[in-house]
């Protein structure tokens, strides 16, 4: 029987310090053993538990892409005991990697649809992992516009900065990185909260359009009624929830909202879905 | 604590002032010897975590 | 106390029509013999689901904490004495308060009830010195005064020490009791002997917090015990975190507890922690001189100093 | 998305039938006998008093459960998830090749049988599996040790007046969940074989004497039944709608009373929220699964502090919902109770789940609905 519980164990490859103050770090782990690899196969949208023997375990969004191989990672926020222990840790230490866990993004259905994507803040790496996957030559065909809303508080506190500038440059994808302030005379592009600026950037909704949303729960609030505005349904609009977790795979009860667990049943749902729920999270 | 059943002589409290370099001598050897006198600590010592 | 519920009735009613509170805090019938639930009631119509018989032992003080309503509230001697050091925390404004005393001649222990008769109990009534037990194929007439929870047998504040109104006329105070018997016993035994005690007594634990929770000193909004950074204590049922536990929830407690024996009573499994609070209890008594929650002018042992403050301890 | 798993009926998990239905009478010197003969193949657990209370317990070499208690303190639901229980272990020492490698413990998951379990406990090991055994994961210590583990029940005569079992999908004679079913008849004990690891247990204690009253066991469980006083109505629990149930008016009263302790839940049999912890003591650790509850706060709070139960009408609504309405839908099993009482009997501020569930059960939206009109 396979154990659920066991994490494969990783090695951390490459430590990135992503934002200028130093909270967010991405980890790119490589496995141990030969074949884990392959059994960790993944969908953009997922995560798993990052396992440190000694002082516990915590759920992240992956933020590798499936379509990059050789390793996986994870961009963490330091914020409790695990992710503070993770963020003193240093290249070449050994940990655990438990999953994947939980559904993704519906890309089976989303083919040959539109996507939007809005992002806030260092919730964007499973939408990292989502671009990636959709710009990757044998998948880009699949999918209809892709427009992209990511803000961060300042410049400095944008992640993937290389590849957001990389993507910038693209023609087959609409970029609309925003901050909400910024001093800095250079930067050339918008400044405002998410919202807005989804509001004055993002393409109308319809049948074959669809919002992927993913950011703070205040940036979700106020990002809502602007998606309806621009006449998004509930179910073509997507969310990503978190709730406190510890197994990952609908067993301990704790992440529940109404009969749903965030953990098996989501992370992913469509605002239609979370409706159903009492909104516990 | 003594009460729980850990040996009297196990717990001190003194107070020393900075100035009392011979009080705090005092208090230390006194203190070593007491606990020296009773061996390693048997309780309050948690080992590998009892499951049931 | 016969006679209290038509009264209590009355007061709540009364206080609900002048809209003098905006809730009262009581008790309604159990669905058990010998329990009763604390209930609240906002509107007069409801008056009629309050009770009190000797099956009101939940300190109600514990549901008072960080509460923003005016709020009357049936007070027993010990929920008075809590109320009062809620007040000193300040957990809550005395003029918030519409203190209902209860004199009180004590709460029945239902576990050694049941303990001294056969078959499951069917049905509890009583008297003013009588408690009638009713099994499936007897019915055992038994004296209150045997069968007190331990706490009341040993009370001496059966009467509020603050009130705005009393339900009725003060009951006689008890008189010569030795509070301490049991403690002085433990404290004679060898080390060892204390030691295997307290695990014994213990044993049973699992940690489902019923007496944390019971007791209306233990509202820190993170508990010790619930703290992840550091983690003071382990999760599991190794008996060194559980005796952590029950050693630190009573320190916290120190110069605090009323012995309302509401953990005792709240206990799934039976285990007497009171052994530890009484403990602290005794010596705030014999060292400080000091009774918690006898009058909200005066302060807290262990928050005073004074220069005759015993320090035999301090070697 | 996110499609709803195939919700499996409780029935699947039944373990393998026997054939033909098989009694045999076993006389009560034959049954210690066959015990102590069993307990050479078998881990024997069944109940013994401890202090003023039963508990399930392994048994020791030659002790006999005691098949008068009436009902255990704790379910023995702890015999499959223990209250605390070491899943994982690894070494932190650095000198080793295998550090910082998290490996399984050893386990003992040889054959073990719990004697004595009362029919309302078996089935709540079934619904129990329903979360521990599930299409996609299995928690392979949960698992382990219920495969290994045979239920020889014992037919409850003497129900209490908390007991509720007959209309909670149970009742004092129920056989889903075990694989033998023993009724006490004075001078000897009748059993009922219910599956091959029931037969196989049996076997083990040479208990072979055929008995063919069969009119015996149906006139035991009419008997039974007829002492079953309390009961609860769940008929319109499945109809009702989630979220107007969760918005009813009625949880701040049913919470008021109640301390957020976890004396209901830890002593449930069917609740199996757990916890996860690592302990470490010089370089060795263990990752640990503990037993939680809804009822704490703890239980959900986020890093950031934000709790999406953070009120205790909040986590009072989420334990009742969960066995009565959201288990209810997810799995078209009835409700995540057996009515045992054990809630009822040991809540310290008598909050009761009969009376809770009645006024879900009742519940009529429209009722309330003032705001739509």
């Amino acid at each position: 029987m396979q154990n659920p519980y066991l994490p494969y164990p990783v090695r951390i490859d490459d430590i990135t310090v992503e934002a200028e103050d130093k909270s967010l770090k991405t980890f790119k782990f490589v496995f141990l053993n030969d074949g884990d690899e392959d059994k960790f196969a993944y969908k953009a949208g997922q995560f798993a538990e990052l396992s440190i023997p000694g002082k516990g375990e915590i759920p992240i969004g992956i933020a590798s892409s499936p379509v990059e191989s050789g390793f996986v990672s994870f961009t963490v926020n330091r914020a409790g005991v695990v992710t503070t222990h993770l963020h003193n840790m240093k290249v070449g230490d050994i940990m655990g990697l438990r999953g994947p866990l939980g559904n993704w993004y519906p890309w089976e259905h989303l083919e040959g649809k539109n996507v939007l994507i809005v992002g806030g803040g260092f919730a964007f790496t499973t939408l990292r992992s989502s671009i990636v996957y959709m710009l990757d030559p044998a998948n880009r065909p699949k999918f209809g516009n892709i427009d992209v809303v990511y803000g961060a508080r300042s410049p400095g506190m944008l992640l993937y900065k290389d590849e957001l500038v990389t993507w910038e440059k693209r023609d087959d994808i609409n970029m609309h990185i925003t901050v909400d302030a910024t001093d800095d005379p250079d930067w050339k592009y918008n400044v405002g909260f998410v919202p807005p600026i989804t509001e004055q950037k993002a393409p109308q909704g319809g049948d074959d359009t669809y919002a992927i949303v993913c950011g703070p729960p205040i940036m979700i609030k106020f990002t809502q009624p602007v998606l309806e505005k621009l006449g998004y349904a509930h179910d073509h609009i997507i969310m990503s929830l978190e709730n406190r977790m510890k197994c990952g795979f609908g067993m301990c009860g704790r992440c529940g909202i109404g009969k749903e667990l965030v953990c098996k049943d989501g992370p992913v749902f469509t605002l239609d879905q979370i409706n159903k729920t009492p909104r516990e999270y | 604590m003594e009460y729980m059943g850990i040996e009297r002589d196990r717990l001190h409290m003194s107070w020393v002032s900075s100035a009392e370099a011979t009080k705090f001598i005092d208090v230390v050897t006194r203190v070593t010897e007491a606990v020296r006198a009773l061996g390693p600590n048997q309780h309050f010592v948690k080992q590998k975590a009892k499951v049931a | 106390m016969s006679g209290y519920t038509e009264k209590m009735r009355d007061i709540a009613g009364r206080l609900l029509k002048e809209c003098a509170v905006d809730m009262v805090i009581g008790f309604r019938k159990g669905t058990m013999p010998m329990m009763n639930e604390p209930c609240f009631v906002t509107k007069p119509e409801d008056v009629q689901s309050l009770v009190w018989d000797s099956n009101c032992g939940i300190n109600l003080a514990n549901y008072l904490a960080n509460r923003k309503e005016k709020i009357a509230i049936f007070a027993k001697g010990c929920d008075s004495r809590n109320i009062v050091t809620h007040i000193t925390e300040n957990k809550i404004e005395r003029d918030q308060l519409h203190i209902v005393g209860v004199p009180c001649t004590g709460m029945i222990d239902k576990r050694k009830i049941t303990g001294m008769v056969a078959g499951e109990i069917l049905e509890v009534s009583e008297t003013e010195n009588t408690i009638k037990v009713k099994t499936s194929d007897a019915e055992t007439l038994l004296d209150k005064k045997d069968v007190l929870q331990q706490n009341c047998a040993l009370c001496i504040h059966r009467n509020p020490v603050i009130h705005d109104e009393m339900v009725a006329d003060p009951v006689q105070e008890q008189t010569d009791i030795d509070r301490y018997a049991e403690i002085h016993k433990i404290e004679e035994m060898e080390t060892e002997d204390k030691w295997r005690f307290f695990d014994d007594l213990l044993s049973p634990c699992i940690r489902c917090y019923a007496c944390r929770n019971a007791c209306p000193l233990c509202y820190c909004p993170t508990c010790f015990v619930d703290e992840s950074k550091p983690q003071w204590v382990g999760k599991g049922q190794d008996p060194i975190d559980v005796r952590t536990f029950h050693l630190l929830r009573a320190y916290h407690c120190a110069g605090r507890c009323t012995d309302c024996g509401a953990c005792e009573r709240a206990c799934p499994v039976g285990i007497n922690m009171r052994l530890l609070t009484r403990k602290l209890e005794k010596d705030c008594q014999e060292q400080f001189g000091w009774e918690a929650g006898l009058s909200p002018d005066q302060r807290p042992a262990l928050d005073v100093y004074k220069a005759n403050d015993p320090e035999a301890f301090i070697k | 998305m996110a499609g709803k798993a195939a919700s499996p009926s409780v029935n699947s998990f039944k373990a393998v039938k026997v054939n033909a239905m098989t009694l045999v009478t076993i006389d009560k010197k034959s049954w210690a006998a066959g015990l102590t003969t069993a307990a050479d193949a078998y881990g024997l657990f069944g109940p013994v008093k401890e202090k003023d209370y039963h508990q399930f317990k392994a048994l020791e070499k030659g002790e006999m459960p005691d098949l008068n208690m009436v009902n255990t303190r704790l379910s023995p639901k702890s015999l499959l998830f223990p209250q605390s229980e070491e899943m994982l272990e690894y070494s932190l020492d650095e000198s080793r090749e295998d550090h910082h490698i998290m490996k399984e413990v050893a386990r003992d998951d040889s054959p073990r049988a719990i004697i004595g379990i009362r029919p309302c406990d078996a089935k709540a090991t079934l619904l129990v599996k329903l979360n521990f055994d599930t299409p996609d994961v299995k928690d392979p210590y949960w698992l382990n040790a219920y495969e290994a583990t045979t239920f020889i029940g014992m037919a409850c005569d003497t129900p209490l007046s908390t007991c509720f079992c007959t209309t909670a999908g149970c009742g004092p004679y129920h056989e889903e969940g075990l694989d033998m079913l023993v009724m006490d008849q004075g001078e000897a004990y009748l059993a009922k074989i219910l599956t091959e690891k029931g037969k196989a247990f049996a076997d083990a204690a040479g208990w072979k004497a055929p008995s063919e009253d069969a009119a015996a066991f149906d006139a035991g469980k009419k008997a039974a039944e007829g002492r079953i006083v309390s009961s609860v109505k769940t008929d319109n629990l499945a109809d009702t709608d989630l979220l107007e149930l969760h918005a009813a008016p009625f949880w701040d009263d049913v919470a008021f009373a109640c301390l957020n302790c976890g004396t209901c839940t830890f002593s449930c049999p069917t609740c199996w929220c757990f916890d996860i912890q690592d302990e470490v003591h010089g370089k060795a650790g263990v990752r640990m699964k503990n037993w939680d509850s809804c009822m704490f706060p703890i239980f959900t709070v986020h890093t950031t502090g934000h709790n999406p139960r953070d009120t205790k009408t909040q986590r009072v609504r989420q334990r009742f919902m969960h066995k009565l309405k959201y288990f209810v839908d997810k799995y078209d099993a009835g409700i995540m109770c057996v009515g045992c009482g054990r809630c009822v009997r040991q809540c310290p501020v008598n909050i009761d789940i009969r009376r809770v569930c009645e006024l879900m059960n009742s519940f009529k939206p429209e009722d309330t609905c003032a705001v739509q009109g």
